[in-house]
């Protein structure tokens, strides 16, 4: 009995290096081969929220999307990007996209490129989406977008003039859009979208952001400032797969091009090794507990 | 007769204040945000009367904050056990309040070194920050009478990137190794990594933060935090002066006036709903221009 | 091995990533020259962008419009934000250094005119609304109602600092603590979540180099950093005991 | 004088950001909406500059006298240097104006950002996961009450949010109920042995109650719905306290910004 309580003790004082080498074999056996699990993803509330006032959308309506996370981040984030890219695309709505980090600018070219190689989509730029670029100043900009966008964005992300582009002549600021949707992984992130933007324009604004922000944001998903929001990568997961679905079984409308096989997102193939590095961290937390009982039950 | 003072002082002049705003003559205020003016001058009110209060000597209770008294304590040790003192300020610029109430404690904590000739270390990752923060310690250190003990390098710029700034963070205190390490102001995803290794070395650390996504970090990693509120009110303790005390008295009672909005809030939408109460507070609740 | 510019730069990518994982081994002179490279790239590249996206095209863009085409028009009152950057210059002269505070008080107050203005109404009148009760929801739902309300009351009444939190305030705030603790426990349990993601992401990105299109790069870097730390791991502990014997 | 002067700054700029909003005169409204917060990046713009000459002061310093680990302080300057030359002189491209190089695939600097700026910056945010596996090891201890709930929150967040989360059946999720009380109140009992043995009686008998008032549907047992509703109710009154309490700290601090009474920012 005595060298059990002993082990456990020991268990519970691993050195600090033995725990990272668990955690990386904990993450890199199932992305060496992912049929390892497969797991059914369950979509939550507030990603279903948030597919739901997407597909209100309508033809033509006006999108903002906008980007703020870089490539530390991509991960996460990048996988929600592209579906929404893909659900706006397909109801044939007019993206506009801004980004107020400077990566924001190359993970945009990212998604956009992705899409346009899969050709699922007839899109063109200028007339169904249009990359405005970075502007340093986070709050400033946003402030700038609401008020007049004028004010802080005068040229695309090619330099040409935004007077010359058909699809800008009637955007004057916020209050145009239809829709803004942020892809947030700090700061400027959805909060400054609510406190600068929308808040006072009453647009309607949800956000997609990594897991660390989600609990920041949930005050102002339940008072409806946000509507619904997409959670870190199992986030990014549901709503792939709600994307999927919907465009499987969407008989081929005049936006898509025929016989093109749509192919699942990258964040449902990580989720394996997500849940396995989870339940380690779990495992963690109780046998540290067990140790810690043990040796305080020792000692005094 | 002081009686009278203060009445017109704190009551006739706010709801003059608030009467004229309301009748808007010539058309000279904006229309819409009418919620925010009156809070504006409530809150406004409400602290100037406590800083006044405490200003002509009443006594102000203060709870005792763990964190705060720890503060005195860290740098002691550090100064016994000859290490240095690493102060951070957070990785925002000076347009975050945090970073401000994080530049206020730094002036009490250099204050604080220089009483105990402890050697003080402030890596800052932005350069107006660098600025004033210079400016702060340069201050406290003449105050303290020792200006010979202020040297120019204890504040110095290492890179505006967030991990940039935290991996430099971590080379100083790998190699540094100082005994009292803080971190004040605003943090986001890269305080859990200097936090770590600040317990790796085996540090006493007190981090206060506004970014309430990292408090559970610093609660986890750190020996003492100030959480959210705590953090601004610690300038206030710090400085002990009647005014700062008094304002957060006042912040106090201004937080009461919140409870009672949001049950009174809660209570006219029971009764609204129930057809018990002809109008909807809520309506007030406006804060878009019409323009 | 195709020697272009872009097999360079996917080597150094996997050089670089691997040196900073070195750090969970310990301090050792792979990590303090990836922590060095990194904090001078990352200076570089912040300078520049910050010059050609902010002051390039906002300030001289409005002051020589004609030179600089970045769609704005002339606008003479940005010469004040000129003179406040030279005034922040001038810190390098001794005399002249107290010019700088002009542009610091600006901006910090700047900073407190706008957070009060920004904090009060989407953080504290708009929450504030948000505690209204609405019925069209079954009775669980407003059950979770009131316990947001009193979980929102108690949270706040933690917070009071001129009141002893003792007798029925100290009851309050211990609940009040209670429910700002499940909300750190949620905010850490998401943390987890975002950060293995970024590890996946991260560990996905060095497999896809080490296949053959990339020449094995992660392997061969790999195998070669462990064998250079051993040797240097060894060469420390042999120099480290030489220092205590002549210590002693 | 100097500092009256800087004080009167303060206070002047810090009461005209707050009136703009609300004093109906259009130049002021569109000052303080776009322009008053554009001057502060240039400003900051600026500040940039010194920090640059800061940093480049610290690390020749440290090469001229030879300091600890000098050798590394080349490589800061050097990589610095080149940043710089392929920020503002040598683009690599031709065609591409200057200024708008800096995002541009295939220019010196896009590639210097690529491959060397991005997986530095990624590497270190993925060290995180490394150090909040041993952080929870280390500091999620049943130590009192509160880090209970903060462990309760945090596992059944963690296990409830990913899809293994679905696959746990309804009796493991009262087991897992079951410990985490006991873990709760292990100290409560007088003696060990009553305490181990009212625990196994628990884990079979409560199982086999709930079985036979066949309530196993109930959302209670199934951990995704447990972990949604911590989500929705406390963790949201939490974060709204939180918010609510931040709100009140930075218009305290504002307001005492403002009525000039922070001196030691302005160096008083």
């Amino acid at each position: 009995m005595f060298n059990i309580k002993n082990i456990f003790i020991k268990l519970g004082q691993l050195d600090r290096r033995l725990i990272y080498l668990l955690v990386s074999l904990s993450v890199l056996i199932p992305l060496l081969n992912p049929n390892l699990l497969q797991l059914p993803t369950k979509t939550t509330k507030n990603t279903q929220i948030v597919f739901d006032s997407l597909n209100d959308l309508k033809e033509n309506d006006k999108v903002l999307l906008s980007f703020e996370y870089g490539a530390s981040t991509k991960p996460e984030i990048h996988p929600m990007s592209i579906a929404i890219l893909n659900h706006l695309f397909s109801k044939g709505i007019k993206v506009y996209i801004v980004s107020l980090w400077p990566e924001g600018v190359m993970m945009a070219a990212d998604a956009i490129n992705e899409i346009v190689d899969s050709n699922l989509f007839k899109v063109e730029y200028g007339i169904d989406y249009i990359n405005l670029g970075y502007k340093q100043g986070g709050p400033v900009v946003i402030r700038g977008i609401a008020t007049n966008i004028g004010s802080v964005f005068t040229q695309d992300v090619h330099l040409t003039l935004l007077d010359e582009i058909p699809m800008m002549n009637n955007i004057k600021d916020v209050r145009d859009f239809d829709f803004v949707f942020d892809l947030s992984a700090g700061f400027p992130g959805n909060a400054e979208w609510v406190q600068y933007a929308c808040d006072e324009y009453k647009i309607p604004l949800s956000s997609g952001c990594t897991s660390i922000m989600v609990t920041d944001a949930i005050p102002y998903v339940e008072s409806g400032q946000l509507k619904g929001i997409i959670a870190g990568m199992p986030g990014a997961a549901e709503y792939e797969n709600l994307v999927y679905d919907y465009l499987n079984n969407l008989e081929y409308n005049k936006f898509m091009n025929k016989n093109v096989d749509i192919k699942p997102g990258k964040a449902t193939s990580r989720m394996s090794a997500q849940s396995i590095t989870h339940l380690l961290m779990v495992l963690f937390i109780i046998f540290g507990n067990i140790s810690y009982y043990l040796t305080r039950k020792k000692n005094n | 007769m002081i009686l009278k003072r203060k009445l017109t002082k704190y009551v006739f002049l706010p709801t003059f204040i608030i009467g004229i705003y309301l009748y808007n003559p010539f058309d000279i205020f904006l229309i819409g945000n009418e919620m925010s003016f009156v809070f504006i001058i409530l809150i406004c009110f409400v602290i100037e009367y406590f800083i006044e209060k405490s200003k002509n000597g009443e006594e102000i209770y203060m709870r005792p904050i763990a964190a705060i008294k720890a503060m005195e304590e860290a740098v002691g040790r550090a100064t016994e056990m000859g290490k240095p003192v690493l102060y951070i300020p957070g990785i925002a610029s000076l347009d975050e309040i945090d970073t401000i109430s994080g530049l206020i404690i730094l002036g009490h904590v250099s204050s604080m070194t220089a009483e105990y000739e402890s050697d003080l270390h402030v890596p800052v990752a932005v350069p107006i920050v660098m600025e004033t923060a210079k400016e702060t310690c340069k201050e406290s250190y003449l105050k303290q009478g020792r200006p010979d003990l202020f040297r120019e390098d204890m504040v110095h710029y290492i890179t505006d990137d967030q991990f940039a700034y935290a991996a430099g963070v971590n080379g100083i205190m790998l190699r540094e190794k100082p005994a009292a390490v803080f971190f004040q102001g605003k943090f986001y995803a890269e305080s859990l990594i200097l936090a770590e290794t600040g317990n790796s070395i085996g540090a006493i650390q007190i981090a206060g933060t506004g970014s309430s996504s990292q408090i559970p970090f610093f609660v986890t990693a750190c020996d003492y935090t100030l959480i959210g509120e705590e953090f601004y009110a610690a300038s206030a303790y710090l400085s002990g002066s009647p005014e700062m005390l008094g304002s957060i008295k006042g912040q106090d009672y201004v937080k009461v006036f919140c409870i009672v909005m949001i049950l009174v809030v809660f209570i006219n939408s029971i009764l609204f709903n129930f057809s018990l109460m002809n109008f909807n507070i809520t309506d007030f609740f406006r804060i878009n221009l019409i323009k | 091995m195709n020697f272009s510019i872009e097999m360079i730069g996917v080597w150094f990518a996997v050089l670089l990533t691997l040196s900073i994982f070195s750090y969970l081994y310990g301090d050792n002179p792979f990590y303090k020259s990836a922590e060095h490279i990194f904090v001078g790239v990352s200076a570089g590249y912040i300078f520049a962008i910050t010059f050609w996206d902010t002051i390039w095209p906002n300030l001289f863009g409005r002051l020589f419009p004609s030179y600089v085409q970045a769609g704005f028009k002339f606008d003479i009152i940005y010469i004040i934000p000129l003179l406040l950057g030279i005034f922040m210059l001038l810190r390098l002269s001794k005399k002249y250094s107290w010019l700088s505070r002009i542009s610091i008080a600006y901006i910090v107050g700047m900073a407190a005119g706008l957070k009060f203005y920004v904090f009060l109404n989407s953080n504290l009148i708009i929450q504030i609304k948000s505690s209204m009760l609405d019925f069209n929801t079954d009775i669980i739902g407003i059950i979770n109602q009131i316990i947001i309300l009193i979980g929102v009351i108690s949270g706040l009444v933690y917070f009071f600092f001129s009141k002893e939190h003792k007798g029925t305030i100290g009851k309050i705030s211990k609940v009040g603590i209670y429910f700002l603790m499940i909300k750190f426990g949620a905010s850490f349990g998401f943390a987890v979540m975002g950060r293995v993601s970024l590890l996946i992401g991260r560990f996905e990105e060095l497999i896809k180099y080490s296949s053959k299109e990339y020449s094995y790069s992660t392997p061969i870097i790999l195998i070669s950093m462990v064998i250079i730390l051993t040797i240097w791991s060894v060469k420390e502990t042999k120099n480290d005991k030489l220092k205590q014997i002549n210590k002693r | 004088m100097k500092r009256q002067l800087a004080y009167f700054v303060v206070i002047f700029i810090g009461f005209l950001a707050l009136a703009g909003h609300f004093i109906n005169y259009p130049p002021l409204n569109n000052f303080i909406d776009n322009d008053a917060t554009q001057w502060f990046d240039i400003i900051s713009g600026f500040a940039a500059f010194l920090g640059v000459i800061n940093l480049l002061q610290l690390h020749t310093n440290k090469l001229v006298y030879k300091r600890k680990n000098w050798e590394y302080s080349i490589l800061t300057i050097v990589s610095f240097m080149l940043m710089i030359v392929f920020g503002f002189f040598y683009i690599g491209m031709e065609g591409i104006p200057r200024g708008a190089h800096l995002k541009v695939e295939g220019t010196a600097f896009y590639w210097m950002f690529d491959n060397i700026y991005l997986p530095l910056g990624s590497s270190m945010f993925a060290l995180l996961a490394f150090f909040v596996a041993s952080a929870s090891y280390r500091a999620f201890k049943i130590r009192n009450f509160e880090a209970t709930l903060l462990l309760i929150s945090g596992v059944l967040l963690m296990i409830g949010r990913v899809p293994i989360g679905h696959i746990i059946p309804w009796w493991m999720s009262v087991e897992i109920y079951i410990c985490i009380i006991f873990a709760l109140t292990a100290n409560k009992f007088s003696n060990r042995k009553n305490m181990i043995s009212s625990f196994i009686l628990c884990l079979v008998i409560i199982p086999l109650i709930i079985y036979f008032l066949n309530i196993t549907h109930w959302n209670l047992f199934k951990i995704p719905e447990v972990q949604e509703w911590i989500f929705d109710v406390p963790a949201t009154a939490g974060s709204r306290a939180i918010m609510i309490g931040i709100a009140l700290g930075t218009i305290a601090q504002s307001f005492r910004i403002i009525t000039g009474r922070e001196k030691s920012i302005l160096g008083d």
